[in-house]
């Protein structure tokens, strides 16, 4: 351990430390431009000047990266430091006069006008090397880096062209101290928002607030370590060592008697309706992104906000957004209408706003749903029926300037209307989850024309698929509400537990054989098999039925070319006979 | 070129020095002075030049200095050549061959001993030698 | 005792079986010296008397190819019943009827409308159709009579063993005479070829895809067949699956489809209606009219799928009334 | 081993091949000088020797005949028919073509006898003029190598640390630091895998400084032996020789020396057989004169953009990826072969007590006798720059020196017998630097010297580090308004204000001295700024837009009888008077060019 | 059902869940149907084979009705499609050997279609009796002519 004294204050320190993080531990604060914890130290802006006594001679010295020796004496703000640190800021305030910390420094230090010649006014960049560093040493990626000598001196990608290198993760945007990097997508968007940002916001995030387990997962899309193997600053600053970019995914094989599908649904996109805007105009947003947004655990803490950030005066609700609609799907989600209640309700107790809610029919078919509508009119909220054919920002009018107005044919009153709001949400209905079709072909389950699962029957076996063994529960097999999941749950947990619970499988006594001597292999018959009962074996080159999936049809019995399957009490000699016999008189 | 030795590289010193010595040398022991004027030239003063060459050569002496100066003014007595051994007078040899030069070579330089019989005379025209 | 006596007959057919006699090649010499040919028309001189002068069941075995048509096909196959021990079905025409057999969509005064009357290259104004009876001169000429229906050998007298093929191997025939010799015979009435369909060893079995399903029949001049790939999956109507195997796949290794000449395997009926029940299954479609349009692609259902057996068939042959 | 056997020639012409001399057209002497030799058919007995630069650049194209070391100087193409025939044939050498002191009537032919070069004592030039540097043998012949044998086997790392110690070398790159003890504390340095280097600096950015290209252009091998005996003392495994790509000749010369020295086994594996394995290569510098700076030179061999980092650690301990690195000039390079050889005790015996041994300073400036002299540390500048320079030229008055380049600072008139060691440079203000050496007279605007050197060190900038980015820039706008005369009273104590921050925070040596110029110029001629600022007049006339040009109508009319000369040339119109009549300058539009002062033959055009 | 003595005999291949409980539903609910149709019952319409149809009309029924759930009702899922396809072609084959396409007959009769099953065989019968025997004899042997 070393002992040093920093502005008259003894402390002991291990080793290694340098001068800046000695005096963080005495709370002595001193001032840094190009320094950053997770770099390397530059050393180039030389602020962080210090005047350090050892063994009798005085020197000015770097405090971000000089290490203490025993018996140092520094002096962070002696008169000789501060002037040489004033007349190094003033410098840098020449060049970078719209630099922030820059400026902040000045005023700290006294400095009103630099009496050096200011080129640019709106410059911001001072040199300190902080992105190009990090672009080296923490993304590994080396995209940029300074170009040209002295006062010519400019950070720039190779021959100033945008350069492969770049994967696009901001780093040197985050890392600037004095935002000179602002950051565009190639469609010119600025993708770091100012305004307020749903989306997600680091590579490593708790997914949301209310999420159980409470834990962080690394997006491996967007983490750097994944693309270029450096980084890991999240495993460096997590004290518990806790975080390990080695694990991965692992692929388990368990037995099991019986499967139910849950795999749930997919919000309807609803960009695919280019005439809502939606991603095109700020503040029309799904109702799922509205459910982040009034959700307490949210981004704006349950305050119902626009991009800009203030309350919106006016809302507007659109029903029906890619259901009960030819072009997109036909069947109608259920959820909506209700969910729009909902908001609707939540809008009035949180804002002021007056509410518009365009519906076609509202479908309250629930326990007490009916009753929360009343509410609902009661409450003023404004309810239009007709189906909104376009939400635009072109303004004909003067109070229409910078609303979204939702232009509607309004069947009750008969007239095509336009409603100027703040902000509209979008009732999107349900679809089939993104990997629906891959995961019925791995399970055999079929879909139904809505392409939702295929039952085996609505109402003899409503939660079962045509599998034995394998159920259905909640949306995966059509659009419902949480009341319907949970019960449909219910039965299909109830159904799983009975047939855990028999233990003994009841074989179907009429089931196909195919007799091995006689079966050529010509696998005819496993094509037909809606059941997948029969499969070829290739070493034997015969076709196995496999009773405990056979139903018993008989299909590949009249199929089979060579007489080789036949089916229990339906033989064909049975059959001819009965045919005789049948014909007898 | 192959790779040296030590031994090799001290050989190769004393090989080259045979032939860069006069780069540095200032004192000599003996100076052959080769008289090349017009008509000591056309008398083949300068065969007899390469015969001292050959012979220095031969021996590796880094002692004895060639030059060359103008028409000794004798010209029907060339090719002309004066001997001068450090300390001694200079003796001018007249009528020299090949042969002759290698024998005075031996004899005077070598041995020290004047070959009276193709010397001319002794003693220099002039007294500073630079 | 002295070598088995053999005799070869030649009912309704082309005369290859007779041809697969002397395919043996080198073997038909230790035959020769193994039995004792004692009628053998095609090839050598006997005359009828020759034969019902011998004992009855003096003849070991008498191969008899080819259906049966005539009356005199008929008397010849039951005096050779008598005579012989074991009578053996020799071919499919014999088997199963045989291309002959496709006659039966018609009847003889159709046929002999067509062959005598309508057949361009024929000129016959006065009409003349050859009688059973007719006086020349004085003297009276006698034809075997015409049946209407082609029938196969066991459909006229009781076969023992059955050589299948349209022309068996000579493989396949060269074991049975064997057999014959030794003794070794199965029971009566079988076919002396493994009771499996073709597909059990043929390559192309192993390219079937997982489900196979034909959106539409082509036939193999339409196609560039392809020498690997099973000829359903190419859309060609193969009979393979349901025609019994031991030809080792001759016509398929020529990459032509199998056309069903060793017939159906023991448990089928009728080779036709069960081939038709099997390929009617693999049919690509769902809706009515797109079943129909598929089904139109396959030119004649009967001819390709009874091509050697319509006579051995359930039905056995066109409804005689219908026949115009 | 039979070497190709040397023919035995009875003169050596030396001629000098340095880049000042080839730029003087040497080469075409020396094909003269070839072609009349074999017109005379002395081929067999007069070989001509191209060498490196021999000191002497004021007096080239230059040659010296040998035996009899007779200095033939500003040789031409010319003159050489008559000089070979003269000397080389008849044997008298040639007095018009020898060197004649500016005010003596006869000239010297001896070259030991010519002031230039009677006192300066050779040691890294020893072999200057006596070798042709494209062949090793000369080399050799020199007791070339001699010393690596004497290192590689009977001498331990140790001896040969302790031998480099005593003999007080420093090192000659300017900073002056212990070269034994660098070589020790590189020693000690643990390296991981054993790895460690050495580097030969040759990127001598300095305007005005080429010892360290004399040195590689004349005698290669001596740096390469040099090395070799460090990297046995040191225990490196690899070499490199850091060379600025603006010296041609240089590069190509040293590879050279490489690719010989290689083939005769003294580089490479296994050396000399005696297992030590020791190899070099060639780096050639992008020009950039922070690379002279150690670890911006580190930076860029490593292929890096070319700026410094702060140290600790020093290149000593973490050096060239990573491992412990030893950097030194060239010339302190050249000087090891010869302590090793004639021991530290020997080397120790010359120059002062704590600056041993000689330095090349490069005589340029308003000088006679401009070249390269290799002098004793503790030489006087009275001696160097009157009894070795031959004194300033057309008389005028010595006024002051520059010493270390754009790093070093101003030395005036009154300290002349300033005896030149690191101390007494560095306590005058300046330091030794690589070795360049301005003289400078009256004519010299001190400012505009101080502008110069500035403008220099601002351009080469590495621009990382805020004071000498920003801070060179400052001043020297405020030099340049300054020299303007646009300076004010503030500019000054701003000026100096910077001066000193720019010294005492920049992170690299280059920052830390470019303000040296201004400093030592503002101590020794404050009165010079304070003129330019208040009079707003240039004593040296040299800062022109404080010139004021006026024609004497006297002169012009009798003597030039208005030539009109200087009107025609006047680009901004601003002389008014026709043909035979006097003229006079409109100062309104004047832009003080001095074209008129220039073209006027009669002097009529006065400039205060 | 007059016009002579002649009766035509039918045969039915009914499938287990739909037709066979349809035509079973026709008889509880007391609904006539002609008694000419004699049924067999399979579990899938997708089991009946040609040879069976083949076989009827060899042993002397004048029709055949194959009768199977409506297309996607079938409780196999896909059996009645199979059928479907198999009757496309098998109606083109006995029309070549001679017998009339509507002499045999594919219909979807559900398990609650019993009048729909009468309506069927009543109409199916006076088609067949208006057809007039089919009588398929031939001078050929059969399998148990030796």
């Amino acid at each position: 351990m070393i002992t040093v004294t920093i502005d008259g204050k003894k402390i002991q320190v291990e080793e290694g430390t340098t001068i800046l993080k000695a005096s963080e531990k005495l709370d002595i604060k001193i001032p840094t431009l190009c320094y950053h914890p997770l770099i390397e130290p530059y050393a180039a802006c030389r602020v962080c000047l210090v005047e350090v006594n050892l063994k009798g001679k005085t020197e000015l010295m770097t405090s971000c990266n000089t290490k203490v020796q025993e018996g140092m004496e520094i002096q962070t703000a002696s008169p000789r430091a501060l002037q040489s640190r004033r007349l190094n800021v003033e410098m840098l305030l020449a060049r970078a006069p719209a630099a922030e910390p820059v400026q902040r420094l000045a005023r700290d230090l006294g400095i009103e006008k630099p009496r050096f010649p200011i080129k640019d006014p709106t410059e911001k960049c001072i040199l300190c090397g902080l992105c190009v560093r990090a672009c080296e040493q923490v993304v590994g990626a080396c995209a940029i880096s300074f170009i040209d000598r002295g006062i010519e001196r400019k950070v720039m990608p190779p021959f100033g062209e945008p350069s492969e290198a770049c994967i696009g993760c901001t780093a040197c945007a985050h890392f600037c101290p004095t935002g000179a990097i602002s950051y565009e997508d190639k469609y010119g968007r600025k993708v770091i928002h100012e305004e307020l940002y749903l989306g997600p916001s680091t590579a490593i995030r708790v997914p949301i607030r209310q999420a159980v387990p409470m834990v962080p997962f690394i997006d491996e899309k967007a983490c750097i370590h994944f693309k270029t193997g450096n980084c890991q600053l999240c495993a460096k600053v997590c004290e518990r060592q806790a975080i390990n970019h080695e694990m991965e995914d692992e692929i388990v094989e368990i037995e099991v008697g019986s499967i139910i599908m849950a795999t749930g649904f997919k919000p309807f996109d609803a960009r695919r309706i280019p005439a809502y805007g939606y991603g095109r105009l700020p503040n029309v947003i799904t109702a799922l992104e509205f459910e982040h947004l009034v959700n307490a655990s949210g981004p704006t803490g349950g305050k119902i906000l626009m991009t800009n950030g203030q309350e919106p005066k006016s809302v507007g609700i659109v029903h029906c957004v890619g259901s009960r609609d030819e072009h997109y799907n036909e069947y109608c989600s259920r959820i909506c209408c209700m969910y729009s209640l909902k908001f609707a309700h939540l809008i009035k107790e949180k804002t002021e706003a007056d509410i518009y809610d365009f519906y076609i029919d509202m479908r309250c078919f629930g326990k007490g749903y009916e009753e929360f509508y009343h509410r609902l009119l009661e409450e003023g909220t404004k309810f239009i029926r007709g189906r909104v054919a376009e939400i635009t920002d072109l303004a004909l009018t003067k109070e229409e300037e910078g609303k979204l107005i939702i232009r509607v044919e309004d069947t009750l009153l008969g007239v095509v209307r336009r409603v100027p709001v703040d902000m509209v949400i979008l009732a999107t209905g349900i679809e089939p989850s993104v990997d629906h079709n891959q995961i019925a072909k791995i399970f055999n389950i079929s879909c139904s024309q809505d392409m939702f699962f295929l039952e085996r029957h609505p109402k003899l076996a409503p939660v079962s698929s045509f599998s034995d063994g394998i159920f259905l529960a909640g949306c995966c097999q059509g659009p419902k509400d949480i009341p319907d999941t949970v019960a449909q749950a219910g039965a299909a947990a109830a159904e799983a537990l009975a047939l855990a619970d028999k233990g003994v499988f009841a074989l179907e006594p009429v089931t196909a054989e195919i007799n091995e001597e006689l079966c050529s292999g010509c696998q005819i018959c496993v094509g037909l098999c809606p059941f997948n009962a029969i499969t070829y074996d290739r070493e034997k080159d015969i076709s196995i039925v496999n009773d405990a999936l056979c139903k018993g049809c008989g299909t590949c019995v009249a199929a089979c070319p060579s007489g080789a399957a036949q089916q229990r009490h339906f033989r064909d000699k049975q059959i001819m006979a009965e045919i005789e016999g049948i014909l007898l008189l | 070129m192959p790779k040296l030795t030590i031994e090799e590289l001290e050989k190769l010193r004393e090989e080259v020095r045979k032939t860069t010595f006069i780069r540095e040398q200032t004192q000599f022991r003996a100076k052959i002075n080769v008289h090349m004027g017009t008509c000591g030239l056309a008398a083949g003063a300068r065969n007899i030049l390469n015969a001292f060459l050959r012979e220095i050569e031969k021996r590796g002496l880094t002692d004895v200095l060639v030059t060359t100066s103008g028409c000794a003014g004798l010209c029907s007595r060339e090719p002309m050549a004066t001997i001068e051994i450090a300390g001694q007078a200079p003796v001018k040899y007249v009528d020299l061959t090949e042969k002759k030069a290698q024998e005075i070579f031996e004899k005077h330089i070598l041995n020290g001993e004047i070959v009276t019989a193709y010397a001319l005379g002794i003693g220099s025209e002039k007294t500073d030698l630079t | 005792m002295s070598k088995p006596k053999v005799a070869f007959y030649w009912c309704a057919s082309c005369g290859g079986c007779e041809e697969a006699v002397v395919d043996l090649a080198e073997n038909i010499l230790k035959v020769v010296e193994a039995v004792d040919i004692v009628f053998w028309p095609v090839a050598l001189d006997f005359k009828k008397k020759d034969v019902e002068a011998m004992p009855d069941k003096s003849i070991a075995v008498s191969f008899i190819n080819g259906s049966v048509r005539l009356s005199e096909q008929e008397e010849m196959v039951h005096l050779l019943r008598r005579k012989s021990q074991l009578v053996v079905a020799f071919g499919s025409c014999a088997h199963l009827g045989g291309v002959p057999g496709l006659a039966n969509f018609w009847n003889k005064e159709t046929i002999f409308r067509r062959a005598y009357f309508t057949t361009p290259s024929t000129v016959n104004p006065d009409g003349v159709v050859p009688q059973e009876k007719v006086v020349i001169e004085g003297k009276e000429l006698t034809l075997p009579a015409f049946y209407d229906t082609v029938r196969a050998l066991d459909q006229v007298i009781e076969v023992d063993y059955y050589l299948p093929g349209c022309a068996p191997p000579p493989k396949l025939v060269m074991d049975a005479v064997l057999a014959i010799l030794e003794g070794k015979l199965p029971p009566k009435g079988s076919v002396l070829s493994p009771n499996k369909s073709l597909c059990d060893d043929c390559d192309r079995n192993k390219t079937k895809p997982e489900k196979l399903t034909i959106k539409e029949f082509k036939r193999p001049w339409q196609v560039m067949l392809d020498p690997e790939k099973c000829f359903l999956a190419q859309g060609i109507i193969c009979m393979g699956p349901a025609t019994r195997t031991g030809c080792e796949e001759r016509c398929i290794k020529a990459n032509m489809p199998c056309r069903g000449c060793f017939g159906p395997t023991d448990q089928v009926y009728d080779q036709g209606a069960k081939f038709l029940s099997a390929l009617a299954s693999l049919i690509d479609a769902k809706d009515e009219k797109e079943i129909e349009k598929i089904v139109q692609t396959i030119d004649d259902p009967a001819g390709t799928f009874y091509r050697f057996s319509l006579p051995k068939s359930i039905l056995g042959r066109r409804k005689m009334e219908a026949i115009k | 081993m039979a070497v190709e056997k040397e023919k035995l020639y009875r003169i050596h012409l030396m001629v000098c091949a340095g880049t000042a001399c080839v730029s003087n057209r040497a080469f075409e002497i020396k094909e003269a000088l070839e072609k009349e030799i074999k017109r005379q058919g002395l081929e067999n007995e007069v070989k001509v020797v191209t060498t490196g630069c021999n000191g002497f650049c004021e007096r080239g194209p230059l040659m010296v005949v040998q035996p009899g070391n007779i200095f033939y100087q500003m040789l031409t193409v010319k003159e050489i028919p008559y000089l070979v025939e003269e000397h080389f044939l008849k044997g008298r050498p040639v007095k018009k073509l020898m060197y004649q002191p500016p005010e003596e009537k006869t000239p010297i032919p001896v070259l030991s006898e010519i002031q230039f070069f009677k006192k300066q004592v050779l040691v890294a030039l020893r072999n200057r003029g006596l070798i042709d540097p494209e062949k090793i043998e000369d080399y050799i012949a020199q007791d070339g190598y001699k010393s690596l044998v004497k290192a590689l086997t009977q001498m331990t790392p140790e001896e040969i640390i302790h031998e480099v110690t005593i003999s007080g070398l420093r090192g000659r790159g300017g900073a002056g630091f212990p070269t034994g003890l660098k070589w020790q504390l590189v020693r000690n340095a643990p390296s991981p895998d054993g790895e460690k280097y050495i580097v030969c600096n040759g990127d001598e950015g300095d305007p005005g400084a080429y010892m360290d290209r004399s040195i590689l252009e004349a005698d290669p091998h001596t740096v390469i032996e040099g090395m070799l005996i460090g990297a046995k003392a040191i225990g490196a495994t690899k070499g490199f020789i850091y060379v600025r790509n603006e010296y041609p000749l240089a590069v190509k010369r040293i590879l050279i020396a490489i690719d010989q020295a290689r083939d005769y086994g003294l580089l490479g594996h296994d050396i000399l057989g005696t297992g030590f394995n020791f190899d070099i290569r060639v780096v050639r510098g992008a020009g950039a004169f922070v690379c002279g700076e150690e670890t911006a030179l580190i930076a860029s061999i490593e292929g890096r953009l070319g700026e410094p980092r702060p140290r600790p650690p020093y290149p000593a301990e973490k050096g060239l990826w990573g491992k412990p690195t030893c950097i030194n000039n060239v010339e302190t390079w050249a000087n090891i072969p010869v302590i090793i050889d004639r021991g530290g005790k020997w080397f120790a015996s010359i120059g002062t007590p704590t600056s041993k041994g000689t330095k090349v300073f490069s005589l340029v400036g308003k000088i006679n006798n401009t070249g390269l002299v290799e002098v004793p540390m503790g030489i006087t500048l009275r001696e160097i720059i009157y009894d070795i320079g031959g004194g300033i030229p057309g008389g005028k008055k010595f006024k002051a020196v520059q010493t270390g380049g754009p790093s070093g600072g101003c030395i005036p008139a009154e300290k002349i017998d300033l005896p030149i060691d690191y101390e007494s440079l560095t306590e005058a203000g300046s330091m030794m630097g690589s070795g360049g050496m301005v003289v400078m007279d009256e004519d010299t605007c001190m400012v505009d010297v101080a502008r110069y050197f500035l403008s220099f060190t601002q351009d080469e900038s590495c621009g990382k580090c805020t004071p000498c980015r920003e801070g060179t820039k400052a001043m020297l706008d405020i030099l340049t308004r300054i020299t303007e005369g646009k300076g004010t009273e503030e500019d000054l104590s701003l000026l100096e204000e910077l001066a000193y921050t720019v010294k005492e925070t920049s992170l690299c040596g280059l920052g830390k001295t470019a303000p040296n110029p201004v400093l030592t110029t503002l101590r020794y001629f404050r009165d010079e700024y304070i003129t330019h600022i208040r009079d707003k007049k240039c004593p040296a006339h040299v800062c022109r837009q404080l010139n004021v040009y006026t024609i004497d109508p006297q002169i012009c009319l009798e003597k030039g009888h208005g030539c009109d000369v200087c009107r025609r040339n006047c680009a901004s119109e601003a002389i008014i008077g026709a043909k035979g009549e006097a003229h006079k300058i409109d100062q309104s539009k004047c832009i003080k060019c001095g074209v008129c002062y220039e073209v006027c033959n009669f002097g009529a055009v006065k400039v205060d | 059902m007059s016009n002579g003595s002649f009766e035509p005999r039918l045969v039915g291949f009914l499938c287990n869940w739909c037709s066979y409980t349809g035509a079973d539903l026709a008889g509880t609910a007391r609904m006539v149907y002609a008694p000419n149709i004699r049924i067999i019952r399979v579990m899938c319409s997708g089991r009946v084979d040609s040879q069976f149809v083949l076989k009827a009309f060899r042993e002397g029924a004048d029709g055949v009705l194959i009768s199977g759930c409506h297309p996607g009702d079938c409780h196999y899922q896909e059996g009645n499609y199979k059928a479907l396809r198999r009757y496309k072609l098998l109606v083109r084959m006995l029309e070549q050997l001679g017998i009339e396409k509507e002499r045999c007959r594919l219909a979807w009769v559900s398990a609650s279609e019993g009048a729909r099953f009468q309506q069927i065989v009543n109409e199916f019968t006076d088609q067949i009796r208006r057809l007039g025997p089919l009588n398929f004899r031939f001078d050929g042997g059969s399998h148990e002519q030796a």
